[in-house]
């Protein structure tokens, strides 16, 4: 396929929908051998992959995505892993056409008139943007009560500021006495390390997490059968690592991925990535960075620096010992879940949460273990 | 005066070199005005706009920092002339950084370096 | 040479004074008040003062930044995104102004300021490192209880949570009750 | 007091270019090191600084709604400049741009600016990630600045001057790294920090999406980029007559000394990313409060009675 001929250094984004997981781990895969990045926002990408098919609001939620890529930029959406190195090269191919280029370019002017005309066109807009919010909402499941509140922000928008767009308002007074404006972030698709088909709404005091709600929750897909699981697993581990900021020790976990699902026999990964659990176990700085300074006595709250740590690490170790004795299945145990996020972020910086959830391993979830 | 010279000749150059880089990414890009996006919240319109009352979480560290800082207006010139002028030097600024550090020790006793 | 470097910093200095109260912005009146300083550094410089010219542009960027956070912060209005107003109390402070301006500008022009006698030292870092450290000996020793006394009165009367409310009544909690833990322990 | 010639106005004219050469060599080192980790063959990661720049100069720049476009570029743009202005007082064996009596506090000056370009880089774009990672660099930036302050006093001590050429001469025989450690790690952590790289990269982290960098493309995202490597190749050339004996050396000459060394530290500024976890700010404030400070005033105590018993 012309190897030598392709662009070296693309940036591509992953978007996920629930059944595309595997093809985001071969779409990853064929990135690392193009000698290619992967990009941590649209800004950063050239090539936006779309893994598995999204649905209802995580489609409209692609679209959006891809509007906010600068150009050049080509996208691709992946159904099946047998096709990911000819389409990602099919769409470095796409980088280059000037004609196509100019109308991707064009479209992207014309999304951008219309998306922030809400100054003159207030109501409009804000129509536009609620329209859109719901039908998020309509997916996700939530609790109602959490819904009115949010109409209520929404219903803000007609006295809003700039482009449709409300204003921040003032929170109750905050644990601190001050009283200062609560904000929101939606956090899921496109972000690093984000498992597929999360979506969660978070208040911000600042950056201290005060409120979470979960816009929407993905379904299981991992697969138990054992390599897959075990490379789901380093993939997850990887996230976390990557989260935490120790990118070298993340690439390791990647590239112990992709040779398990290369079917590399696992009795030589296995000992690479036991080496990496036990290079995470005995990093200090790891350690201080997500635990703190102190050690933990058996009576202490279960603090969330503390549990990310031990699922990063147990996520590691369970990878390897599927790798080495596949017949005794996953002995991975989540130590919290979905369900204790609010207690253990709310009061935390956004990054806690952000490594929070990718030490879920929410794409490695069987439909057994919910 | 004659040796700051050189800063406006390199502040200029520099200044240069960055318009230089804009021209070049004018001249080979495929449009010349950006394109206006929403911010990144994952495919979602933004809740509000992110300019907004933010409260930064380490503020009682400000305090503290800027009452200390204001003691290297001090520590430069002694540096310069800590040798010249012998242990009566060392002793008074230390003596005064003594003072200073303990007010830290106190600021950490209170948790002034924590997040509040 | 250094005339016209004076100028110009001079205007720059001025006009980013008056871009403060002219802008809907608290980070762009904090960041022009920044500009504005920044350019009285460069008159300093342009004055040999290297040691004073320097430490304003220092200081001032890292006061600004900070101030920057307060304003946003604390001022009780979106920092950025609505019209504002800069100035509070305008008529009294217009006066207050134009009395002071008129006053300094008169003693500027009329008093009969003395030429230079002597030449200035060849290294001004050192002989102001010798007056600290000799004649105005006084002004450090008082300036470190003052500092002193800022940090312990402003974190006082800044400070949200005090000892007794990580350790307890009785300060006899092991471990301080810290909403997000520290990197030293205690 | 040591002898340097200043180099004329034509020289500062290509101090950026020059700065520019040092700062590629850092980054081809860094993407040579992420290269290797994604399993790519050694010495692939070279090139790369080129072709990143050549995606980067043909992409397309993107604004976001209500963004504050004046600061957002004085942040983008004053990136690459600071950096130079940082380089300007460091002498390159016998010559030097500016030769500063305070070329020392000069530095500093400047690396204070970055308190404001990073922070600016933050709020400039009106987006969540970026603003966060704003206000957290700041955090960072009271942690370290202090002992950065007493790190970059101790050789001015040691020296009796605040002319950077003055520390270079006065470190005849014995190296100021190998008797002022404490000055010389803290002058390396705080690099790193104010570059915003590596484990004090709080400004442009995954985990805000690319921080300030989350909505920044095309040349923008270039200048950030390159200013971020401009700034730690600034740092690395200031390290060489601080802690460094400056052009000392056998053989080569001055100036190609002053070059090695630098290289030298550049590396090892470029390779400490990813190697070791991110430092966060809530964690790293009492370590620069009640570690950092008080081991760097230590070691200015120690330059101060060394210095002293030189003198008489």
């Amino acid at each position: 396929m012309g190897v030598t001929r392709i662009r070296r250094g693309v940036h591509v984004l992953t978007s996920t929908a629930a059944d595309g997981v595997l093809v985001r781990l071969a779409a990853e895969r064929a990135v690392r051998t193009l000698g290619w990045v992967l990009a941590w926002s649209p800004a950063d990408a050239d090539v936006l992959v779309v893994c598995g098919t999204p649905e209802g609001a995580e489609a409209d939620a692609v679209e959006r995505v891809w509007q906010q890529l600068p150009g050049p930029r080509a996208r691709v959406r992946l159904d099946d892993p047998q096709d990911v190195s000819d389409a990602l090269v099919a769409a470095a191919a796409a980088l280059e056409d000037r004609a196509a280029q100019e109308g991707l370019a064009h479209d992207a002017d014309m999304v951008a008139q219309m998306s922030t005309q809400g100054g003159e066109d207030m109501d409009h807009a804000g129509m536009d943007h609620e329209d859109m919010d719901h039908g998020d909402m309509d997916h996700s499941g939530m609790n109602h009560d959490q819904m009115d509140h949010s109409h209520m922000d929404h219903g803000g928008m007609s006295t809003g500021g700039p482009a449709g767009i409300p204003l921040a308002e003032g929170a109750s007074k905050d644990r601190d006495d001050l009283e200062m404006d609560a904000w929101h972030v939606v956090l899921g698709q496109g972000l690093p390390g984000w498992p597929a088909g999360l979506v969660l709404r978070v208040e911000l005091h600042g950056d201290v997490v005060t409120d979470l709600l979960v816009l929407a929750e993905p379904t299981p897909h991992g697969r138990r059968d054992t390599p897959v699981q075990a490379a789901l697993l380093l993939d997850a581990a990887a996230s976390v690592l990557d989260l935490a900021g120790w990118s070298l020790a993340a690439s390791a976990s990647r590239r112990a991925r992709d040779d398990v699902m290369e079917g590399r026999d696992p009795a030589e990964v296995a000992p690479r990535v036991e080496r990496l659990a036990r290079r995470m176990r005995r990093s200090v700085l790891l350690r201080w960075s997500l635990e703190g300074p102190r050690r933990r006595t058996t009576g202490d709250a279960p603090s969330a620096g503390h549990l990310v740590r031990s699922r990063a690490i147990g996520l590691l170790e369970a990878a390897g010992s599927m790798l080495t004795a596949p017949e005794r299945g996953a002995p991975a145990q989540r130590p919290y879940d979905l369900d204790d996020l609010p207690a253990l972020a709310v009061g935390q910086e956004l990054a806690t949460l952000r490594l929070l959830v990718a030490g879920l391993a929410l794409d490695a979830r069987v439909a057994a273990d919910v | 005066m004659t040796g700051w010279m050189g800063i406006a000749v390199a502040l200029a150059a520099a200044l240069a070199l960055v318009c230089l880089a804009r021209f070049v990414a004018r001249a080979r890009g495929p449009r010349r005005d950006p394109v206006t996006v929403l911010p990144f919240q994952s495919g979602h319109a933004p809740v509000e706009h992110a300019m907004s009352r933010y409260h930064a979480r380490w503020y009682p560290l400000t305090l503290l920092f800027l009452a200390f800082d204001v003691e290297m207006l001090f520590m430069y010139p002694w540096a310069v002339v800590v040798a010249a002028i012998g242990t009566a030097a060392i002793v008074e600024m230390f003596a005064f950084l003594g003072v200073l550090l303990a007010g830290v020790v106190w600021a950490w006793r209170e948790g002034v370096m924590r997040w509040v | 040479m250094t005339e016209v470097v004076f100028w110009v910093a001079a205007v720059v200095s001025v006009a980013a004074g008056v871009a403060v109260f002219r802008t809907d912005s608290m980070a762009r009146a904090t960041y022009a008040l920044a500009a504005s300083f920044v350019a009285v550094g460069v008159i300093l410089l342009a004055f040999d003062l290297d040691y004073l010219g320097v430490i304003v542009i220092l200081m001032m960027i890292m006061e600004m930044a900070i101030m920057a956070l307060f304003m946003i912060m604390l001022m009780g209005m979106n920092p950025a995104l609505m019209p504002m107003s800069m100035v509070h109390s305008k008529r009294t402070a217009t006066a207050i102004a134009v009395v002071v301006f008129l006053g300094l500008a008169t003693a500027a022009l009329a008093i009969p300021w003395p030429g230079r006698s002597g030449a200035p030292a060849a290294d001004l870092t050192r002989s102001l490192g010798e007056a600290v450290m000799g004649s105005k000996m006084l002004v450090m020793l008082t300036i470190s209880p003052v500092l002193f006394a800022t940090i312990v009165g402003t974190l006082v009367l800044g400070h949200p949570r005090d000892r007794y409310q990580r350790y307890g009544d009785d300060l006899d909690r092991a471990r301080p009750d810290d909403p997000i833990e520290g990197g030293v322990g205690r | 007091m040591s002898e340097v010639t200043e180099a004329g106005p034509l020289w500062a004219a290509l101090a950026p270019v020059a700065l520019l050469a040092l700062a590629t060599v850092g980054a081809a080192v860094a993407h040579t090191q992420a290269a290797r980790a994604r399993g790519e063959a050694a010495l692939s990661g070279v090139g790369l600084p080129f072709v990143e720049s050549a995606r980067l100069l043909r992409q397309r720049r993107r604004v976001t709604v209500a963004a504050d476009r004046v600061l957002w570029q004085v942040a983008i743009g004053g990136l690459p400049v600071v950096a130079v202005l940082m380089a300007v007082v460091v002498p390159v064996g016998p010559v030097v741009l500016v030769d500063s009596p305070v070329g020392v506090v000069w530095f500093n000056a400047m690396d204070v600016m970055l308190w404001a370009l990073w922070w600016l880089a933050g709020w400039g774009p009106n987006s969540a990630h970026s603003l966060m990672a704003g206000h957290r660099f700041l955090g960072l930036a009271l942690a370290y600045e202090l002992p950065l302050m007493f790190a970059l006093t101790s050789p001015a001590i040691a020296a009796h001057s605040l002319r950077v050429a003055d520390l270079a001469a006065a470190q005849q025989g014995l190296w100021f790294a190998v008797w002022m450690p404490v000055a010389f790690l803290v002058f390396l952590g705080a690099a790193v920090a104010f570059a915003s790289w590596g484990p004090f990269a709080v400004a442009a982290h995954a985990d805000l999406a690319g921080g300030v960098l989350a909505e920044t493309s095309g040349v923008d995202r270039w200048l950030v980029l390159v200013g971020r490597h401009l700034v730690l190749a600034a740092a690395a050339l200031m390290a060489v007559p601080l802690f460094l004996g400056g052009g000392a050396g056998p053989l080569l000459g001055p100036v190609a000394w002053t070059v090695v060394k630098a290289v030298v530290v550049l590396a090892g500024l470029e390779l400490v990313a990813g190697r070791v976890p991110l430092v966060r700010p809530e964690r790293f404030a009492e370590v620069g409060w009640m570690v950092l400070l008080p081991a760097t005033v230590l070691q200015m105590l120690v330059a101060a009675v060394v210095a002293l018993g030189g003198a008489s």
